[in-house]
């Protein structure tokens, strides 16, 4: 399982004599426009270790590039410092210049004079070209201490887990199978389908929605390269990209594959249940299928009804009716453990119960009833045959009403999204209605009718035509006549200001979808994270849409977010593909910035194991050591900052290069500085907002990048503080959007003690500060350094020295 | 699926369950409480009346709760238990 | 508005919707169709759209009359799929009205309150609270009573109703018989009302502390209902000095039930007759009414109304050291409206959450002390709301030397014949649009059909009743 | 006393001899039960079944059913049946008998009735004891139980008889407890549909003779640990089918079909008659 330690080569790069070239960027006048960068290049050239400096008009183009490498080869430089834009911009591109002339790539290093200096301080050229120069020298001397690394190749097993089998699920495993690779598909109930196998038409096309899906539905349980595992579940999973290891529980179904489903057990047997798939509108038996087209077919006995379930065969009616001795209830749950190289997530979504809202009754009037619970009485293969009947009195109703937003759009029930799929699906319903009994009275209250895609608009057309009344406005409750079980609905009409008062025969409530209630127990397995919403959240929202953050993850259909059957359809298709790269690949390569181990400093006390979000670290209780895994790393560094004793650190962020730049930072000035130290992901992303944005703000402040601000270990804030810095700024992401699922929580705790620290010996608390900055949130950040910096400048010369006391420890080591 | 069930089923009505008379012959009854205790839907329990056994023989709680499946008539070991089952109308149809 | 400085600062404004929250509202118009005041004032009021065009244009809505009709239910708010706090937001508007001396909306407010909404003076105290916003309760009185005899001098001089001759029963004098009473007498109709309680007003009278509506104001509003020739018999229980039946054979062409909700629910506790227990009703009634009553050192209501809190205000204003509410949920599921609760905390109460009683503990007969119980929600039962479930050891005791049980009230309906069906929960159950019971002819309204509920929501379901009872004597005739 | 309503199994049953003698809360009802309700439901000839037992309780099963049957000294019910079976093999042969009766006087005809593969059914009731007799230890007894005989508790190990049965060679052996209704009546319908020797062991309470000595007193309380104890594992190894207070394996073991003992003997003899006819 682990990969082997990273091999340290080629000692000419690494030891010997230490040669730097930096180049300053001007980038047109994006920088020479406030900074001098001659002068900057000038200053450079006096640091040590730095052999050759210049400044040139765009670094990054050809002639700049072509320039480096000459150098490199001419002056045998052996480390590369770009003085420009954002490394998030061209760390890459300098990287590879590096890389053709034969250096290491993670020798090179950048100072980001453009975002992070002339954008913010447009009109201070002095200060500008100060702070350019303290960001060189942070930059000089983090490179002297760089290493050079190999990125480590991880193997991925051809084959691919597929958890969830609604029509997400069915198509990513069939368009994976059909590519050849081996899938998986783990369903939690008895047969695939999910929620679409439930429905009766679809829109926009109204094509029935069991007539499309079933043979998909059988094509995957035929299909050679498919093992569907239904009335199963993920109890546990192991491992990493490309090399997962899971464990399956396969719940007995007491019935064998041998069952040949013609329904006979089901005609004998005495126990009557309500049927889930049919909203609890149909009766089943205790041995049942849930539908016809169930895919397995193979019957199965629910347990919690059957006579039989206290152990003692009591019943053997269902056993004598099986030709095929297909029943058998000594049956045992298993469990199946399978190795997997990818894994995609379509666990789909649940519809919210609306009878916490207590004004719309439902629940209480038989007459209220959900839009699932629609679909499921207009279905010809549904409890009514087809017929809408109202559930009090059996008749069809004349007069209906639709009410939208039911558990959407909510800060009160906490899903303020937009279910996405209920507009649409009312205007479908209304149509289906007004096909088979025209004279049906419709009205739908709405507060926006979201047709947005394509075809929908003509459906919403159309609705309108065959006089579907829509009013803007919903009730604000719903009572019921007591004695003929009608509705009265009353609102506001919001386009004309007037209370309405509709009574109709029956209300369908436009349930809204909510993330799966059990979601938590995947998102803990698979170490994923969730939006506010609490769908699952992608890697990028624009770039990478169907990405898990733990590599080796897809998402696909309601699980990200809800969606109708084509939008869930194309992300399956898409994330079989992501999945299908990965895996035609058969390896993957993990960037070189895992944790470096030195285990004759270990202590073995598990902390680093226990603040690992990704499992990448595993304490060995028997042999008595710490275990790392390199390719399951995330590369977020909270483990070297949570060790106690220095065992740890993080390669190409080690405490030796972090520590160096914050003792560049506070060389001279250190009163007047701000350290800060932001994540690479959030913050420092935000500060270049910030900075694309030409939002000013005071100069003070210094930017110490790192991958996560997880990776921030207190010794470093403690450091700043010992060498006379005036504030300490930790920024990172919004807790819970972490990039590396949870580490920053280990940053709030770390600062909170220091917060602690600081207060008891004394110090003012405010000096050190925590920031929650999201990558858009350039003014949060800005605002922030005008708000430290006012901060700055009140502070006493002896609050300085009081801090540089208390903490003078941390300077040990130097 | 897991939305909560909040209607009843519209063809709760039309529902035929199994329906059986419950015959004891009860002075052929030992009283070893096989049938109370096994019973799946608890339909038995010990009556107070003593047979010509001298024990007490079980009656019958609610027949209406029996679901026919005989348990009964198989596990008494002195042929003092069976069930007629009545005829029901017609088989339900499941879904 | 950005050439002269706005009199309402945006930053303020925004603060005060709370965030972004305001963004949240998509105008679904829940809240309007929730308010009383918007259904018994028609076009006049709309919440929904008030609270755009605070948004839009906050300076503006300082001159509109509109947001000081609000009455303080928060319907809306708790209705609202944003939750937003509407009178909260109104009540900003109405402050900074005030101190920028907008006195003009104030006075067309009440013109409007006065024409439409019957026993004006009373809801303006109890429901509107202007003075909330920093006026005085007396200035507000004298306008009120000011513009109240404009209008009726203005009704003296329309044309006199002609009376019809028909005969109406109205049980109970509270909030909604008496908007029964005075609307349909104004239509010429006349109305007899049936008072158990020695004296007409019913919650009005019996639960509504002092402080906040002087009894000389009740007085005054039922004389100008008796002076519409409403005949009030008090004293007279139906069911026991008068037989409902009789009156239905009587000559009366209509009844209206309105009997409120005055019976303290069930609540076994053991210790709950030891001597210092008292139902939070029975001890706003002393409050009212007692020249002394007796309030203990330390005290303990227990329950999460508005009758817990106004309990527990007056108990402080009777000179109770110490007034300590108990409730098993927690803030947001508490029934009593947000602003009270408030209200109460400045004061001086304190609400401990999340805790309930256990059984009461005395020494000699005398409280002496409560055992509680701390409670951990559990998942949304069938209400909606979340299952409180005790934990199990953490149990502790509360020395204390006066309880009060608020812990809900419901309707008395002992009197009715079966044919008037009732709710699951022991009320009336009525046509929700016009009130009518399951009975021809016979109506109800009020704390009786909703549970305890709003003195305005009263009013509002009187008025929908006479609206119907009208229509139905119409039919009748015809 | 003359019932007035018949139980529908009661043409199964010599009504003379109804109301049985066997005790409350005895299993060998249970397994008489299941047997005429599997030979119910296979509708089966009467005339062409015939019941042999032995000495035992349970013996006197032959004498309740009404079919051709034959109670016979201790320990030679196999012995007989095979007689039967050998002269006409036309005709059903079962044998019920007690486990005293099979595998300790009766051990060496049962392995060798096994061996040959007669064409015998056997339904062994297992009560761990000798309980006609007064409770003495048996071939049976689990070890440290406590019997008449030994009120220290068994020293000796017991048989398995599933293990005992398939290693001998039967065709089909299976293993319930008269808990096990259900699949006791259909085991019994498969091994009476089989041609070649078939065994079934019925683990049997027996409260009044063994279970008051081992803490189970009552017929309800030996079914409960049958409920709490028994593990359904069907084709498993028999010889692992072990019989402890903790664990009682029950299941179908064997079900393999083998020519039978006397259709391989007629065979023959018609074969010789050929060749003399030959000669």
């Amino acid at each position: 399982m682990g990969a082997e330690e990273k091999e340290k080569t080629n000692p000419r790069e690494d030891d010997g004599e230490i040669r730097i070239g930096v180049y300053v960027c001007h980038c047109g006048l994006n920088i020479a426009g406030s900074v001098d960068c001659g002068e900057v290049a000038k200053f450079a050239a006096t640091l040590p270790h730095v052999v050759w400096a210049q400044d040139n008009r765009y670094t990054c183009s050809d002639q700049g590039q072509e320039q480096i490498k000459k150098d490199i080869k001419e002056h045998k430089l052996n480390r590369v410092v770009v003085a420009s834009c954002s490394p998030r911009l061209h760390e890459p591109t300098f990287r590879k210049t590096c890389e053709d002339a034969g250096l290491n790539k993670y020798l090179f290093e950048m100072a980001n004079i453009r975002e992070h200096c002339s954008w913010v301080h447009l009109y201070d050229r002095q200060s500008a070209t100060e702070k350019a120069k303290d960001l060189v020298k942070m930059a000089v001397a983090k490179a002297a201490r760089l290493q050079s690394a190999k990125e480590i190749e991880v193997p991925i097993i051809r084959k691919a887990l597929v958890i969830g089998g609604g029509v997400a699920g069915i198509q990513a495993a069939l368009d994976l199978a059909d590519t050849g690779y081996k899938v998986y598909l783990v369903e939690k109930e008895p047969s695939i389908g999910g929620m679409m196998a439930r429905i009766d038409k679809t829109f926009p096309t109204m094509d029935c929605s069991i007539c499309i899906l079933a043979p998909k539905m059988s094509d995957v349980g035929h299909h050679p390269n498919i093992e569907l595992l239904a009335n199963s579940e993920v109890t546990d999973v192991k491992g990493y990209i490309g090399n997962f290891h899971v464990k399956i529980l396969k719940r007995p179904r007491f019935v064998k594959n041998d069952c040949s489903a013609c329904g006979e057990c089901s005609k004998v047997c005495p126990v009557i249940a309500p049927n889930k798939f049919d909203a609890g509108l149909a009766i089943r038996h205790a041995i049942y299928t849930p539908f016809a087209q169930a895919v397995p077919s193979t019957y199965i006995i629910d347990m919690n009804l059957c006579l039989n379930k206290d152990g003692v065969t009591v019943c053997d009616k269902c056993m004598k009716a099986c030709e095929r001795q297909a029943i058998d209830f000594e049956m045992k749950p298993e469990t199946v453990e399978i190795d997997v190289g990818t894994i995609i997530v379509a666990i789909g979504a649940d519809v919210f119960d609306p009878s916490s809202l207590q004004n719309y009754g439902y629940g209480k009037y038989l007459n209220v009833i959900t839009s699932l619970e629609f679909e499921r009485l207009i279905n010809a293969g549904g409890p009514s045959g087809g017929h809408l009947i109202r559930p009090s009195d059996l008749e069809i109703p004349r007069r209906v009403a639709f009410i939208q937003c039911v558990g959407s759009r909510s800060d009160k029930s906490g899903r303020l999204y937009c279910s996405n799929v209920c507009c649409m699906n009312t205007i479908k319903d209304s149509l289906l209605i007004k096909e088979h009994w025209p004279e049906t009275e419709i009205h739908v209250f709405y507060v926006d009718i979201r047709a947005y895609g394509k075809g929908f608009e003509d459906l919403y057309k159309r609705a309108r035509k065959e006089g579907v009344l829509f009013i803007r406005g919903l009730p604000a409750e719903i009572v019921e006549d007591r004695k003929t079980h009608n509705l009265w609905l009353v609102g506001e009409n919001t386009l004309q200001k007037e209370l309405y008062k509709v009574n109709v025969d029956m209300a369908i409530l436009s349930v809204g979808l909510e993330p799966r209630k059990d979601s938590e127990p995947i998102q803990r397995l698979l170490t994923l994270s969730r939006t506010q919403d609490g769908f699952f959240m992608e890697a990028h929202p624009k770039l990478r849409p169907v990405d898990a953050a733990t590599g080796g993850i897809f998402f696909a259909g309601c699980a990200e977010s809800p969606k109708d059957i084509k939008d869930s359809v194309t992300q399956a298709s898409a994330a079989a593909a992501r999945a299908g790269i990965l895996m035609a690949k058969g390896k993957v390569t993990v960037e070189a910035i895992t944790p470096i181990f030195y285990p004759e400093r270990c202590k073995v006390c598990g902390l680093c194991a226990k603040v690992c979000p990704y499992n990448a670290i595993v304490l060995n209780k028997e042999l008595k050591r710490v275990e790392l895994v390199k390719a399951a790393c995330g590369g977020c560094g909270t483990c070297a900052a949570e060790c106690p004793f220095d065992a740890l650190t993080q390669d190409h962020f080690t405490d030796e290069q972090i520590i160096s730049q914050i003792d560049a930072v506070t060389e001279s000035d250190a009163d007047k500085k701000i350290v800060a130290f932001c994540c690479n992901w959030c913050a420092y992303a935000g500060a270049d907002f910030a900075g694309v944005s030409r939002m000013q703000y005071p100069p003070s402040v210094r930017i110490i990048r790192t991958m996560c601000s997880g990776r921030v270990a207190p010794k470093f804030v403690e450091r700043a503080f010992a060498r006379g810095a005036a504030a300490v700024l930790v920024a990172g992401c919004h807790p819970g959007d972490c990039h590396y699922i949870n580490a920053n929580y280990q940053t709030q705790k770390r600062v909170e003690r220091l917060w602690k620290k600081m207060e008891q010996q004394g110090l003012d608390k405010e000096r050190l500060q925590l920031l929650w900055a999201s990558a858009a949130e350039g003014e949060r950040f800005a605002s922030k350094i005008r708000e430290m910096n006012r901060l700055v400048e009140k502070v006493s010369p002896e609050e300085i020295n009081n801090a540089k006391k208390v903490f003078e420890k941390a300077l040990g080591g130097d | 699926m897991p939305e909560r069930i909040r209607h009843a089923p519209l063809d709760m009505g039309k529902a035929t369950f199994p329906k059986a008379k419950i015959q004891l012959i009860k002075d052929q009854c030992k009283g070893c409480g096989f049938c109370i205790r096994f019973c799946p839907q608890k339909v038995l329990e010990e009556s107070q009346e003593i047979n010509a056994r001298g024990v007490h023989p079980p009656k019958i709680v609610d027949e209406s709760k029996c679901l026919a499946c005989g348990f009964c008539t198989a596990v008494c070991p002195d042929f003092a238990i069976f069930i007629i089952e009545k005829p029901s109308k017609e088989d339900v149809k499941n879904g | 508005m950005e050439a002269s400085k706005a009199l309402v600062p945006k930053e303020d404004i925004r603060k005060l919707l709370d965030g972004e929250k305001l963004e949240h509202c998509f105008e679904c118009g829940i809240c309007t169709a929730s308010c009383s005041i918007a259904d018994l004032l028609g076009k006049d009021y709309n919440p929904r759209n008030l609270l755009e065009k605070i948004f839009l244009n906050p300076d503006a809505v300082l001159a509109s009359y509109e947001p000081w009709l609000c009455a303080w239910c928060y319907r809306c708010y708790k209705r609202c799929p944003q939750g937003l706090k509407l009178p909260e937001i109104f009540l900003y508007m109405r402050t900074a009205a005030v101190k920028n001396a907008f006195t003009q909306p104030l006075e067309i407010a009440f013109e409007k309150i006065v024409d439409n909404i019957p026993l004006s003076i009373v809801t303006t105290l109890v429901c509107f609270h202007p003075e909330r916003a920093g006026l005085e309760i007396k200035k507000i009185l004298d306008m009120i009573e000011h513009i109240r005899i404009e209008h009726l001098k203005k009704l003296k001089k329309k044309k006199t109703v002609k009376s019809s001759g028909e005969k109406i029963a109205v049980i109970g004098s509270g909030p909604a018989g008496l908007t029964v009473a005075s609307e349909l007498a104004r239509k010429g109709h006349k109305i007899t009302i049936f008072e158990a309680f020695s004296e007409p007003g019913g919650m009005l009278r019996k639960c509504i502390p002092e402080y906040r509506l002087p009894k000389w104001v009740l007085a005054k509003e039922i004389q100008f209902i008796e002076d519409l020739g409403v005949e009030i018999k008090t004293g007279v229980k139906v069911g026991e000095d008068v037989n409902f039946d009789d009156l239905r054979k009587g000559n009366y062409r209509a009844i209206f039930i309105g009997t409120g909700a005055n019976k303290s629910q069930a609540f076994k506790i053991e210790g709950g007759d030891l001597e210092g227990v008292i139902h939070a009703i029975e001890f706003l009634w002393n409050a009212n009414y007692k020249e002394k009553v007796k309030v203990g050192k330390d005290v303990v209501v227990i329950g999460g109304g508005n009758v817990a809190m106004d309990t527990a205000k007056t108990a402080l204003r009777l000179n109770a050291d110490k007034v300590t509410i108990l409730y098993r949920r927690s803030k947001e599921e508490m029934p009593a409206i947000p602003w009270e609760v408030k209200e109460a905390e400045n004061e001086g109460v304190k609400i401990e959450f999340l805790v309930a009683p256990k059984k009461i503990l005395g020494k000699n007969g005398k409280v002496s002390a409560v055992e509680c119980v701390r409670i951990q929600l559990g998942e949304p039962d069938e209400s909606g709301r979340r299952k409180p479930t005790p934990i199990e050891g953490s149990e502790f005791t509360r020395e204390t030397d006066m309880v009060i049980l608020a812990i809900g009230e419901i309707p008395d309906l002992g009197f009715l014949p079966k044919e008037i069906e009732l709710n699951e929960d022991n009320t009336v159950w009525v046509n929700p649009i016009t009130m009518e019971t399951s009975v021809e002819g016979i109506f109800a309204g009020g704390d009786a059909v909703t549970g305890p509920a709003t003195i305005i929501e009263a009013i509002r379901a009187g008025k929908r009743a006479a609206e119907s009872i009208e229509n139905y004597v119409k039919s009748l005739a015809r | 006393m003359v019932q007035e309503i018949m139980h529908p199994l009661s043409k199964y049953l010599r009504e003379a001899m109804i109301p049985h003698i066997w005790c409350t809360g005895c299993g060998n009802g249970i397994i008489l039960n299941c047997f005429v309700h599997a030979v119910d439901e296979l509708e089966m000839d009467l005339d062409k079944l015939v019941v042999v037992s032995g000495i035992g309780c349970i013996g006197r099963s032959a004498g309740y059913t009404n079919a051709d049957s034959f109670h016979t000294t201790h320990g030679r019910a196999l012995a007989f049946a095979t007689g039967v079976k050998l002269a006409n093999p036309e005709l059903n042969v079962v044998v019920i008998s007690g486990d005293g009766d099979l595998f300790a006087i009766g051990g060496n005809h049962f392995i060798h009735a096994a061996r040959r593969n007669m064409g015998i059914k056997v339904i062994c009731a297992n009560n761990f004891n000798y309980g006609m007799t007064g409770g003495q230890q048996g071939p049976t007894t689990p070890l440290e139980a406590s019997t008449t005989t030994t009120p220290y508790g068994n020293i000796e190990h017991p048989f398995n008889l599933v293990h005992l049965a398939a290693a001998s060679g039967a065709t089909y052996v299976a293993r319930w407890t008269t808990l096990h209704v259900r699949r006791l009546t259909q085991s019994i319908k498969r091994m009476l549909q089989k041609e070649g020797f078939c065994f079934i062991e019925v683990v049997s309470p027996c409260p009044e003779i063994f279970g008051r000595r081992n803490k189970m007193r009552t017929g309800l309380e030996m079914m409960d640990w049958f409920k709490r104890a028994s593990v359904v594992e069907n084709f498993s190894d028999p010889s692992k089918a072990e019989i402890t207070p903790e664990k009682l394996v029950v299941g179908e073991f064997v079900n393999i079909e083998k020519v039978s003992y006397e259709k391989f003997l007629h065979e023959k003899i018609s074969q010789i008659n050929e060749r003399k006819v030959g000669w």
